[in-house]
């Protein structure tokens, strides 16, 4: 299972992300560059999280008009997964490919901390190794993660289950406390119509270890791992 | 052709959440500014755009906003001619 | 890391670069430079007798732009006039130190076949000026220290000093600063480890910014800055050099005048971490690919420092074309070229011929590369312009040449004052010292620093095991079972009362810190953040305070690899406290197995003190806070009792004994009881009954030296005694871990407190952010 | 009282590197915008103040920004009155 992780200029997590691909049995990983206009012949995308352009006039806006960027368009068109976190969900905003906009977090400051993360739906090949309800610890790391959209985008999100995690508590209830960036609806990720593309703000390919302090990340590995080879992910919590 | 200078208004839309502009309006109300009664805070840009005529360099800016400089979701542009630079 | 495949375009093949010019040839004065006068010399920093040096080194009168080169490598910033002597006493040597000071960075071995290289470095005056783009742009300086030694960064460190957070402007350069450091160090992917923090009134006017960073390499990837072989091209990489931050005389003023207002003319270096990512990955594949034979960051004064040092090292000369400097703005003089500070530049000495495939490498990451001069045999640091020499000045003078004084150092009057006030009273309320605890934990410089380190990204790179908020951030090295810790420490109160001892305390904080963290400590960097030197109460404590970290580096064996010395850090003739900031790393063998935290991890664990307590109030912080004062005498530092103490914690932690481990320091044993209390998820009680029949003040409060907390399993508190004790080191179980959410509960025959947890949980986190939420009176947007 | 409209600009000052505004140019020419000489890209604020008259209240502005809105080492600012809202 070929996954191209896409680096843009100021990219900072591709690495990370290659690394957390390796990590599980089956993976491929392969960078492509930004001016890549063809992904060649792969089965998933991630699209990483840091500062592609220096997150200058916004994040991900320059990252969008990217070469590459056609190419993942074109591969979501045809259903191939892609994964967008943190800068990943902020170009996958911008482009379109998913509703809504990233803004400042109300705080005005960068955020860096582990959350809790409310698995909302199971229906999707990034979350169907989790049990609905559960309750991850995964950090975050951002200072525009502020998820807004309009009423009618925030009801189909709701009415068509395509929230794929909230910020939650530890027991996972919704406060304002435990939603970082006082995010619409709590929202920490979501999918497309389609449900083949998946963003969100929290950082899952960091918490695919115990040294590292969580391996909560790893079942959306392992579901997308299950998804491409055609089996059914094993539940895991 | 003709260098323009156009100045490019990105303003977050009314009714979005704007953190910056409240922070702002709160530091001023705490130096003592009475009578501030809101503030919005977005983004100008200076562009130096070499085109054939004015009509021309505003409508390229408008579409450079469009493309890339606003975002259609949260943000409103404006682009003036705000003056001519020399002939390029 | 990434390997993206690209066409690069190819660049056109450069004309040669540089005239060259016999030795014996003299620069003409450029058009419309300065004449030289005594008063132009002294503008520039340069006293008479340094004057005269120049002179014959010269053996003429120099041109304007040479004048302007002297004055940045004589600065006290490059030339090191007044602390190179010092330094010489500093121990630098052991078997696993790879390269010691002199370089871009100091490089150890840390085994398996890899390298760290590490260095800290101030950016104090343009914090005071700018905060957000100094600090920003200190730790860009740091970082590219480190990549150019062939390292690829894999965390930073901040230490930093304000005055007190009651004035707005004191919040305004805190907040200012804090976000500077998180944007750029988290734009650029370093995760962020540690640091600290402290305020007093004495760095009023004159915050100090140090910025540390940590690189890995494997040991043959290692490279210096040694501009070596004869025609070999320089080129300049990265950004455009604009007017920032030129050292700057108002004499130039006129001269420098072109096309816009001088006065508007900005001194600040605007920080761009986007060109800085660009620039660190395209400097480690250059490196890695061998079309070079030098690296080095154009950092204070800038291309001259650059490409002398560089000449100086390799024991070669240099020719530099100023025409083909990519430059920012119109009309730039050689002498603005030359000393400009712009940002994220490096000067790269190529193999001859290889010009093109540098450049290809440049612009994969969208970066230029311009020859603009090449390594030369005649010994001589040549500046053209357009083809007509406009500087020669002998490289190894010019780099190594600099007079250093030594100079009269005599303790200065109001710290002996100080140092003699008797603090007898401060002891004397016993029984219940609750609600005092409750006050202390609403200083800023005990409570959580979580407002700090949640604005940096810590877990970037995916190696962070142990992440800000404990002793020591922990790292692991991929495909190894080894990690490093790393900190920074110093208490500028202590250095202030006794510099030695303080400078000794810091060192053995460091220590303690890593060995807290499970790392054997290895090697140091240090910032020397002092006032004027040329003033004995100051160069006394300079001498003091390199003394005494001398001593501590010795005997802990982790010798000082490199560093920064800022002097001069004054405000209206008043100085800072004499700040020797300790950066210190150590090496853990088995990072999965030893890595250690401060916060408890089970209830009934009991708890451990090993070290001894003493009445000592001096310099502390429930000093401070409630008299308002620095007094008494600093903490004493026994170093051979401070060894055996570390020792034995290793040991503990090595054999899977300790639980948690902690180091005492500001606050005293209170603090750091509650600290491991809270340092958990869910706070824990604490049951702990000390036998000293000390004042309870001091021993809650007072912050004697030397002291761990450890938590054990209840089983193995005989064993850990016997271990702690057959290293020479006094250790008793003082109480146990309580419920979480219980009470934390400390007593002594003379006094006691007990409060609960969840109230002191709940201050300790919440005294940082409630002082920042008060106006700044100055941050918008 | 009437309640009036001040455009704050705030810009990089000249000569001061404008990183955003860089990547901003560079981004438009790969997006085939051939003319784009120069960005710069600074900050426009929309503060609604109350004052006693139209001079009173670009007064103040220019205070604000001078205590406030503008960086006086990095920035220069304009305060212009955009409009006059309502009598408050
Ligand atoms: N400026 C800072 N940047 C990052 N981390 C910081 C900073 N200041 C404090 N910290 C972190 O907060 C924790 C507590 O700091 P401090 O009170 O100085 O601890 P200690 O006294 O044990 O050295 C440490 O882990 C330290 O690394
Ligand atoms: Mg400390």
């Amino acid at each position: 299972m070929k996954v191209a992780v896409i680096t843009f200029p100021g990219s900072n997590c591709d690495y990370d992300g290659y690394q957390a691909f390796k990590l599980l049995d089956g993976f491929e990983p392969e960078f492509r560059w930004h001016r890549d206009a063809a992904l060649g012949d792969v089965d998933a995308v991630f699209l990483p999280g840091g500062f592609s352009y220096g997150d200058y006039l916004r994040p991900g806006a320059i990252a969008h008009l990217s070469p590459v960027m056609e190419a993942v368009r074109d591969f979501a068109a045809g259903g191939g997964p892609v994964l967008g976190v943190c800068n990943g969900f902020q170009v996958l905003c911008e482009s379109g490919l998913l509703p809504g906009a990233l803004l400042r977090n109300p705080s005005l400051r960068f955020r860096s901390h582990d959350v809790h993360l409310r698995v909302e739906t199971t229906r999707s090949p990034f979350t169907s190794a989790y049990e609905k309800g559960a309750v991850l610890r995964i950090p975050i790391a951002h200072g525009d993660g502020h998820y807004t959209a309009s009423k009618e985008e925030l009801a189909e999100l709701e009415g068509e289950d395509r929230i794929a995690f909230r910020y939650c508590t530890t027991e996972g209830g919704l406060a304002p406390e435990s939603n970082p960036n006082h995010s619409e609806h709590h929202i920490a990720g979501i999918l497309n119509p389609a449900r083949n593309i998946l963003g969100m703000m929290p950082h899952p390919e960091r918490a695919v270890e115990d040294i590292l302090g969580s391996t909560d990340g790893l079942g959306l590995f392992e579901s997308l791992r299950a998804h491409l080879s055609g089996t059914l992910a094993t539940q895991t919590p | 052709m003709k260098r323009y200078h156009l100045e490019v208004r990105v303003k977050p839309r009314p009714g979005l959440l704007d953190p910056q502009g409240k922070a702002v309006a709160h530091a001023l109300s705490d130096l003592g500014y009475a009578g501030v009664a809101d503030v919005r805070v977005g983004k100008i840009l200076d562009v130096e755009l070499d085109a054939p005529s004015e009509t021309e360099a505003r409508e390229r800016g408008e579409e450079m906003c469009r493309k890339l400089l606003a975002n259609p979701v949260t943000e409103d542009f404006e682009v003036t001619v705000a003056g001519i630079l020399e002939d390029a | 890391m990434t390997d993206p495949t690209t066409a690069p375009t190819t660049g056109s093949t450069p004309a040669p670069a540089t005239a060259s010019a016999p030795v014996t040839a003299t620069p003409a004065p450029r058009p419309g430079d300065p004449e030289i006068t005594a008063e132009l010399v002294a503008d520039h920093g340069l006293s008479p007798s340094e004057y005269e040096l120049v002179l014959g080194i010269l053996g003429r009168t120099p041109t304007f732009t040479e004048l302007g080169i002297f004055s940045a490598m004589w600065s006290e910033h490059c030339g090191y006039k007044n602390s190179k002597r010092l330094l010489r006493l500093l121990p630098t040597e052991a078997p696993w130190v790879i390269q010691g000071p002199g370089e871009n960075a100091g490089v150890i071995d840390v085994g398996d076949g890899l390298a760290v290289a590490f260095k800290i470095e101030s950016h104090n005056h343009p914090s005071a000026v700018e905060p957000y783009q100094g600090a920003a742009t200190g730790v860009g300086g740091i970082l590219r220290d480190i990549f150019t030694m062939g390292a690829r960064p894999v965390a930073v460190l901040d230490s930093l000093r304000f005055g007190d957070l009651d004035s707005p402007r004191n919040r305004y350069l805190f907040a200012g600063v804090v976000r500077g450091v998180g944007d750029y160090g988290n734009c650029v992917g370093i995760p962020n480890i540690g640091g600290e923090v402290f305020f007093d009134r004495a760095y009023e006017g004159n915050p100090i910014v140090n910025a540390m960073a940590i690189g890995l390499m494997k040991r043959e990837e290692l490279i210096t800055a040694e501009a070596t072989g004869v025609g070999n091209p320089m080129m300049a990489v990265g950004a455009r050099t604009g007017r920032d931050g030129i050292h700057g005389a108002t004499f130039a003023s006129e001269e420098l005048s072109g096309d816009d207002d001088v006065s508007s003319r900005p001194r600040v270096q605007v920080g761009d971490p986007f060109t800085e990512k660009l620039l660190l990955e395209a400097s480690l594949e250059l490196i890695g690919s061998g079309h070079i034979v030098a690296i080095q960051d154009m950092g204070a004064a800038g291309l001259t420092s650059a490409a002398s040092e560089m000449a100086g090292r390799g024991g070669s000369g240099v020719s530099l074309e100023m025409s083909r400097i990519p430059v920012r703005e119109s009309g730039m003089t050689p002498y603005e070229i030359l000393l400009s500070e712009s940002q994220e530049r490096m000067l790269v000495v190529a193999k001859r011929g290889r010009e093109d495939e540098v450049r290809k490498i440049l612009e994969k990451w969208e970066l230029e590369a311009e020859p603009v001069g090449e390594v030369t045999d005649n010994g001589h640091f040549q500046i053209f312009e357009n083809g007509v020499l406009v500087a020669s000045i002998p490289a190894l003078p010019l780099t190594d040449g600099c007079p250093t004084y030594e100079r009269e150092g005599i303790e200065g009057d109001d710290v002996k004052v100080a140092r003699a006030r008797d603090l007898g009273h401060l002891l004397e309320p016993e029984g219940d010292l609750s609600e005092a605890f409750m006050s202390l934990l609403k200083s800023p410089n005990l409570a959580s620093k979580r407002w700090i380190y949640e604005q940096y990204d810590t877990t970037v790179r995916t190696s962070t095991v142990v992440r800000p908020g404990g002793d020591a951030g922990v790292i692991r090295f991929r495909g190894s079972r080894r990690g490093l810790a790393a900190t920074t420490d110093c208490n500028g109160r202590y250095c202030w009362l006794n510099p030695r001892e303080g400078a000794k305390a810091a060192v053995a904080e460091a220590a303690r810190n890593l060995v807290c963290s499970g790392a054997l400590p290895t090697a140091v960097t240090n910032n020397l953040n002092f006032g004027n030197p040329l003033k004995p109460h100051i160069y006394h404590q300079l001498r003091e305070a390199v003394l005494g970290m001398a001593e501590a580096c010795a005997l802990f064996e982790t010798p000082v690899t490199g560093g920064n010395v800022s002097l001069f850090n004054e405000t209206d003739g008043v100085a800072i406290y004499p700040t020797p900031v300790i950066g210190m790393v150590g090496v853990l063998d088995d990072v999965e197995a030893h890595a250690m935290t401060h916060g408890f991890k089970a209830e009934g664990d009991a708890i451990l003190l090993l070290g001894e307590n003493r009445e000592e109030m001096g310099g502390s912080e429930y000093l401070y806070r409630k008299e308002g004062v620095v007094a008494g005498e600093a903490p004493i530092v026994d170093l051979l009792a401070e060894r055996r103490l570390q020792h034995a914690v290793l040991g503990l932690i090595q054999k899977g004994v300790a639980r948690s481990a902690h180091d005492c320091s500001e606050g005293g044993l209170a603090t750091a009881l509650a600290e491991c209390a809270v340092g958990s998820e869910k706070p824990f009680g604490v049951q702990v009954r000390l036998e000293d029949n000390l004042a309870p003040v001091a021993l809650f409060f007072g912050e004697t030296q030397g002291r761990v907390l450890l938590s054990v399993a209840p089983e193995d508190v005989d064993r850990a005694l016997d271990m702690a004790r057959d290293h020479g080191v006094p250790a008793v179980s003082i109480g146990a871990v309580g419920a979480p959410g219980s009470s934390f509960s400390i007593r002594s025959p003379r006094g006691h407190l007990e409060l609960d947890i969840g109230r002191v949980a709940e201050q300790y986190h919440a005294t940082l952010p409630a002082l920042m939420t008060r106006s700044n009176g100055g941050e918008p947007a």
